[in-house]
């Protein structure tokens, strides 16, 4: 097959195809075309590619399969050839009008957030690969924007005390979150819904918040979350106050899928934190944890900043790309095979959103449905 | 020797035995027991010292008794020596092997 | 010979005797330990010969050879996995020896005394019933006996009535000085030897044999009193005393009390794994067989998990690898991309404890070398290292790549239980040949194995 | 005595006295006065200042000594009080001219840059603790500009290998980087030019660069690095290369009291980088340690990133209010004791720049005659 | 009471040392031990008593008034620091009397043969010098013999030369059965006592008094062969060879050989630490006393310093603190402002080995606990804790505050020499009485702690 | 009882008290070495039984014998217990002491 790696359209700094996986690609003797430039902001000159053996094009839209990193817009959709693959982080759920756009262009979009997040589909994960390095760069959001350090320091001006991390919110963004500021040498205490949690941040050396806002994992909902009763979701707010008030920093990475964030920070809850403190909101897009957050702005209310940098994940492009273009390089091999081993139809289908002109996820046509 | 001397001895004999043996890594487990069992072929030189005495029932037991006693000595050294054969020529090269 | 001198070098023998135990108790030491008892013996035999004292010659020789072929043969062909089978029988002769000694000086002399009555009884008692128990230890070893306990209703009551009436046998014989009373004497111990030996189970034969053992050593002290000999006292009393030891910590090792062992088929107590869904029997090690393991092993593969995390044992892992290392042992950390509950779990943990980036390897650079490792060493990991992943379609797993810790030569793993991982299925690996489970948490198992490393 | 600690312009976030130390000197039995919004960027509001027990200003220029961060402009100098101390980081040997200013004021000046930095000063170092914190900034700065995470990953897509950090001048500032870079996951090698140095950069277990370019420490130089013959100079920028050629991030601190920064990093070494690098030059103040660096400005030639931020002490604003209050403190009550403990008239006259309308200090007195 | 019954009842008594003096090497058992021993020596004095051979009664009842009162008062009166001193003359007098039995008996037996011409001499020689041995040992402990190494120049060829004429007098008295063989023979044993003990320094006493008690133990034994009884040869070869064991555990204690220890005088091997400016002596300890100190104390603060950053011994640290904290002792941390080479420094390296903050106290929290503390353990740290800067106008630091461990019980100090920190300067902690130096590089020696604390 | 017999008791004896001592902690070097001593005042038994014999020599050897064997039993014993006594006290109060 013939597979392309287009230049993603600013602030996009990711790229769907390295040159190293382009040489697994080659391998299994496929073509694989990359456009003039596409990898320039991580790092990735077209020398580079070259080299692996990529042919670089103007237009890697035409290709019979395109990893994209965010959605095509119309003019590039319309550059695709019908019955191509197409695979990326389409946010299906989020906008669902947009894949009536895709089975209009009759292509096969498969996006990486409705593939299943099963032991066998790791590797395919895209949503845990991007997520670890947003955890990581949320750190270093607070830590810059902090008027303080992390660590403790006694020194001769003085014992600086470690500073306070809250982490709201610990799935895989979360954890990361917990470890990076550990490592810094902040005190971190972690709270998440899910019961499996407490054990998981403890397993970092963090502390548990334990309030009795607890949701049993349940496989039915895949190791997510569900959203909140409202009783329960203000207890939650609440019982979250105190630990907010004696934080230096509060980071929030927690999510449903398909649905806004959960919020977990009122307003009043700012009101009450420390003079200096930092709240950095990483469900920014999808609505924030932190009611005063405003994506990409920052935002001072009382002494305390609230930030929702969205696009964490593409800070670090070089690794971002690497880890995304390895779960693309895993999931086309996978659609790739005609057999592949430990398919289930489940995962088969999971991803794929259009097909022959048609929305086939279940999901994404239930969205559909509820907005007409 | 008197019996209470005989006494004394077993005693202080014991007393070395519960000392002599303390901390045995499991591998040598068997090895120590089939020696040990080997020793407690000692019971030889009574057999050496009985055998052919007494009338014909006494005889055959002493004959008896030699051979057992010289099997229980013989393969108890032997076969020991061999289970630590095994172990030693493992010691003897600890040398590292190579990645390839 | 003067008396004097034989005393002396029987003591020597017994001095021998001592000092070859003390050197068998030591890996670097033990061959040369099991020779010096063999010379001890030796002397001990010259000595007896060239006593006065000695009535026949040609039985003697003939015994020697009938023996000495006997034993040769029998422990030059044993194969290494019969080899306790063989211990036991070699005992049972030795017992039977004792007892005869005791029988025909009994035959030879009668009981002139109260002592040499008690002490008659005591031999005959000890020796046979070792003879008879060492041989149903053998059957039981070989599979000739069925290995599971064996015993019948009130067998208690009826063993208790046995040792009873074979100290009335005894009772009688010293008494009326009767031969017939000893033969009585013979049977009854015989069967007690018996029954006393089939109701314990297979997998504790060795601890019966390492307790036979003593028996048999106590048999020739008591033998020692009936023919007034200091070195069968001595050597008797050292091998019944420190057999005990080592049947003590052979059931130590197995996590047992002696008692237990004895009457465990009574109390219907038995050996299963903490609760679990395991699907079969397992293989445990206690914390001194685990120590040897590694300690003795060239190369060590660890292999973290999600449980090393809960249980925050990294530093004890460093520690038990620094004195791996420290052993000259090759100590390497292979990290399974999903291990633990978040991308790289293992790697912040581990970077913690400072264990340094070179001995952190990854799937690909090390799943090669699992043929050959000596062991593989898996922390709190479970269907990272699940085979059937790899072998078995059906599981839910399968297609996940795994570390090949199975082919490793033996796999030690620890884990609290047989309850599953993440993934919630079961794994074969726990119930293979070569994995050896320590049930534990994971930082209490590590630090106990880094205690113990450099003790072995 | 009238204490007073101004208002610092912008972009100083700093201030001479916190809350906290404000009631030291209380206890002591003197005054406080503090600007209004003195605290405010270090996130210390004025009420917080009120409760301590201060009066709250409109200029604290006039008291009898004022603690400020940096030197005084001439609209405050003018308003100060003749014969009135004045304690601060006040850069007496970069300009000496301005140390004339001073003297004509008649106010005493004692310096932070010239106290002896012996054993019994510390407390009284603001160096020290203002480059720790330097230190740890640098690495945030390198770390949020690298298009990479500095850990070890292993993940199921891909193994992440830990980024390389260099550290060229391992002082105060240079070590508390080291550390910080290794707290992240960095693997971590450092040079510098005194040969006590590969110590203590092993002493925080990172590796040590062993060039042969090193000097034995004298205490004639007061522990400081000399600079380097042209021979060794050029010796070490080549030496240097391949260390350079090998990592992800360079971090500089190499400083020489009262002199341009060392150049350690040419324009050749700089283009033998990996695309993607990141040098962060913590002397752009004094000229940089790479010829590349421009202040506060981000050049990026081919792939690599050069950037020389001032002020990075500041941006931990609360923390380095806090210990450079606390050094003020220490040394205004070594000042303000007839007979402190210890004292030789080494310590006393160290800090002293200007006494009674003179211009005191031999170094600077030295600068100002070359200037002449 | 008859001669079998009596030989049983000192075997009983035998039986009680050898378990007594088990219980004595533990520090939970011991006083039980101790009292084992007493009620087996009870038991052979009845029995003696009540045996037949006992001549006179009166001078007996004379003995025991006189030996048992002095015994009692001096062992009641004694100050605690007077204990070693004590033991000596105990033993002393135990060896005397051993020499003096053997000496009556043979004034009124003569030697009938060999062998009691031999244990005589033996007995004599043993426990005479033993004697005076002891109390030039008991002079030099108390301070009435000067407590360095006294010898004169060929002394070794002299004390050669006495115990060859030690040897020649037995022959003599043995050939001839001359008494004033035996006088002389006392005389000449007593000599070398005295010429034997004086050359040995006062550091070492207490390993002369262990060697001495092994002497006097084996006199006690040979006096057993010379009166025929097994109760003597039993528990003298008992003593004796223990008394072998424990000075050697001494003299290992203290880094020495027991060869080293009785000969070192003449070959000048003194004990000085590793290179360094130390301005006076310093009590080392080795690693059990240091283990001891910390095992058992109740509070221990670590102070860290430059040195542990160097050898990286942060993770060593962790584990020890842990193992003493697992012991129920209550461990903290103070970490100086400037410790180490940068601010913070003790603190990223402690944070990496995950020690808690809590544990974690800065000098103005912890200071006013140190005159509170049991033992305050300096790893690699020295200006930091150098009281001078706080008692010495003079000192280049005099004015920097420190961490006043001096006030703590015990100080143990680990670094490698008496070289000084940063600042270049002696530090006067360590001359201090209450000062412990372990010259060792700190994770070594933290490892060994380690590893000790848990077994004593 | 035979030399014989008498060299193979010392000697097992000597085995029993080689064995019997392994690892002592240092506080107890003291207390062991004085409570060892002690029991070598057995020299007591031999002491009682030459008491009075032979001549007037032998007579007052005999009684210094017992005189100084006693002293050496009574006060070694005693001693030793009150070494062991305080280091008792010391572990029966491990209670932690408060900050304050
Ligand atoms: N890495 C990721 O990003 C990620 C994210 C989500 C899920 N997962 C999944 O998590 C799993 C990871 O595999 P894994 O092998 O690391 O873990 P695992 O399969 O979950 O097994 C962990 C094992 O550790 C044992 N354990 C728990 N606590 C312990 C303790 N204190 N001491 C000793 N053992 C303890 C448990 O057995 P006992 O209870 O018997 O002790 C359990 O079987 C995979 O299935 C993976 O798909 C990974
Ligand atoms: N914290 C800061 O910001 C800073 C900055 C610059 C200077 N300083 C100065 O540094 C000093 C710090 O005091 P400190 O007590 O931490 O250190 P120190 O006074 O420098 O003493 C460190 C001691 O550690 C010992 N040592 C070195 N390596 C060792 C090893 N491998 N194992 C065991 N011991 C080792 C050395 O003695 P041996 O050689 O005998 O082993 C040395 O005496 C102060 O004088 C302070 O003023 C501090
Ligand atoms: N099967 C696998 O191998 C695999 C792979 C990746 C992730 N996972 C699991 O999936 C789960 C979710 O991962 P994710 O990070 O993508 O989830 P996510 O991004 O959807 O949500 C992030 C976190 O927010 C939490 N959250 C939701 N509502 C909340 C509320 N009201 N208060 C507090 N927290 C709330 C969730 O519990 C979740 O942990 C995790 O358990 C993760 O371990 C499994
Ligand atoms: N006495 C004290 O208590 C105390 C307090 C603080 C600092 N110090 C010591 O003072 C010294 C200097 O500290 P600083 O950070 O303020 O110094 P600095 O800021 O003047 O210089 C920073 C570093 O740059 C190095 N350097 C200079 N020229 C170089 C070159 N050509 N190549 C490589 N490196 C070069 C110096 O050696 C120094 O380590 C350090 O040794 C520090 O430990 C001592």
């Amino acid at each position: 097959m013939n597979i392309g790696a287009p230049r993603q359209p600013s602030p996009e700094t990711r790229v769907g195809i390295t040159p190293e996986i382009a040489e697994r690609y080659l391998e299994d003797g496929h073509r694989v075309q990359v456009e003039h430039g596409a990898g320039e902001a991580a790092g990735l000159p077209d020398e580079a590619f070259r080299e692996a053996g990529c042919e670089m094009v103007g237009s890697a839209w035409e290709a019979d399969a395109v990893v994209t990193v965010g959605p095509p817009g119309d003019a590039e959709l319309s550059r695709m050839t019908p019955g191509a693959w197409l695979l990326g982080l389409l946010r299906p759920l989020d906008e669902p009008h947009a894949m009536r756009a895709l089975a209009g262009a009759k292509v096969t979009a498969i996006a990486f957030e409705t593939l299943p997040r099963t032991t066998r589909a790791q590797s395919m994960d895209a949503l845990s690969s991007q997520a670890t390095l947003a955890g990581y760069e949320m750190v270093l959001e607070a830590a810059s924007r902090l008027p303080r350090i992390f660590p403790m320091m006694v020194t001769a001006a003085g014992t600086i005390r470690p500073a306070t991390v809250v982490v709201l919110g610990c799935g895989v963004a979360g954890l990361q979150a917990i470890a990076t500021a550990r490592r810094l040498g902040a005190v971190v205490r972690g709270y998440d819904v899910r019961a499996s949690a407490g054990e998981q941040v403890r397993s970092l050396g963090a502390s548990f918040i334990d309030l009795d806002v607890t949701q049993q994992d349940s496989s039915a909902s895949g190791g997510y979350a569900r959203p909140l009763s409202d009783g329960d979701g203000s207890r939650l707010l609440e019982g979250l106050e105190p630990h907010l008030a004696t934080a230096d920093v509060v980071i929030t990475a927690a999510a449903i899928p398909g649905r806004p964030a959960p919020t977990l920070i009122s307003a009043e809850a700012v009101a009450g934190m420390r003079p200096g403190s930092v709240i950095v909101d990483g469900a920014a897009e999808r609505g924030g944890n932190c009611v005063l957050t405003v994506p990409d702005e920052v935002v001072r209310v009382g002494g305390v900043t609230v930030v929702g940098p969205t696009g964490l994940e593409a800070r670090p492009a070089a690794d971002a790309s690497r880890t995304f273009a390895r779960n693309a390089y895993e999931l086309f091999s996978y659609l790739d095979d005609p057999a592949p081993p430990g398919a289930d139809e489940e995962s088969r289908a999971g991803g794929s959103i259009t097909r022959g002109g048609d929305v086939v996820h279940p999901d994404v046509l239930a969205r559909l449905e509820v907005g007409r | 020797m008197t019996l209470a001397i005989g006494i004394t001895v077993f005693v202080l004999a014991a007393f070395v035995g519960f000392e002599v043996i303390t901390k045995v890594p499991p591998q040598l487990h068997t090895p120590l027991m089939s020696g040990s069992n080997a020793i407690s072929g000692i019971t030889l030189v009574g057999a050496l010292l009985v055998a052919g005495r007494g009338g014909l029932v006494a005889g055959i037991l002493g004959f008896l008794a030699v051979t057992f006693a010289t099997i229980n000595v013989v393969g108890g050294f032997l076969v020991t020596d061999r289970m630590l054969e095994m172990f030693g020529s493992r010691r003897r090269h600890p040398s590292r092997r190579g990645k390839g | 010979m003067s008396d004097a001198a034989s005393t002396l070098l029987y003591l020597a023998a017994a001095t021998l005797f001592i000092l070859g135990l003390k050197r068998l108790s030591s890996p670097l030491t033990a061959r040369s330990g099991n020779l010096m008892g063999a010379v001890g013996m030796l002397i001990a035999i010259v000595v007896t010969l060239l006593r006065s004292g000695i009535v026949d010659y040609t039985l003697i020789v003939a015994g020697f050879l009938v023996g000495g072929t006997a034993g040769t043969i029998l422990a030059r062909r044993v194969a290494m996995t019969g080899i306790p089978q063989l211990v036991a029988a070699f005992n049972g002769f030795g017992g039977a020896a004792s007892g005869m000694v005791a029988a025909a000086e009994f035959l030879a002399n009668g009981s002139s005394t109260a002592e040499t009555a008690v002490t008659v009884t005591l031999s005959c008692a000890l020796g046979i019933a070792t003879f008879t128990g060492s041989f149903v230890a053998f059957g039981k070893l070989q599979g000739l006996i069925p290995g599971r306990p064996l015993l019948f209703k009130g067998q208690m009551v009826f063993d208790s009535a046995l040792a009873a009436a074979v100290v009335g046998s005894g009772i009688w014989m010293a008494s009326s000085g009767n031969r017939g009373a000893l033969w009585l004497l013979i049977a009854l111990a015989a069967l007690l030897g018996v029954t006393r030996t089939l109701p314990i189970g297979g997998a504790d034969m060795p601890v019966i044999v390492a307790f036979l053992n003593s028996m048999s050593g106590l048999a020739a002290a008591s033998t020692g009193f009936v023919i007034g000999s200091e070195a069968l006292i001595i050597s008797g009393a050292l091998v019944g005393a420190s057999g005990l030891v080592l049947t003590a910590i052979m059931s130590k090792a197995m996590n047992r009390s002696l008692a237990n062992v004895l009457f465990a088929a009574f109390g219907g107590d038995d050996e299963s794994p903490p609760e679990g869904i395991g699907s079969g029997p397992v293989r445990r090690a206690t914390v001194d067989d685990a120590a040897v393991t590694l300690a003795y092993a060239r190369s060590v593969i660890v292999v973290p998990g999600y449980g090393l995390a809960v249980s925050q044992a990294q530093y004890s892992a460093r520690d038990l690898t620094d004195r791996l290392a420290a052993r000259g042992v090759e100590v390497r950390y292979a990290i399974h991309p999903v291990a633990g509950r978040m991308p790289g779990h293992m790697n912040v943990l581990l970077a913690e404890a400072d264990v340094s980036y070179e001995q952190l390897l990854d799937l690909d650079e090390i799943n090669d070398d699992f043929p050959r490792t000596d062991v593989a060493l898996v922390v709190g990991a479970n269907d990272v290292v699940n085979p059937s992943a790899r072998d078995d379609p059906s599981s839910p797993i399968f297609g996940m790549p795994i570390l090949d810790v199975d082919l490793a030569t033996t796999v030690i793993v620890v884990k609290r239980s047989l309850s599953p991982g993440f993934a919630g299925i079961d794994n074969p690996l726990f119930y293979r040949e070569t994995t050896l489970m320590m049930f534990s948490d994971a930082k209490a198992a590590l630090e106990d194995l880094a205690r113990a490393v450099p003790t072995v």
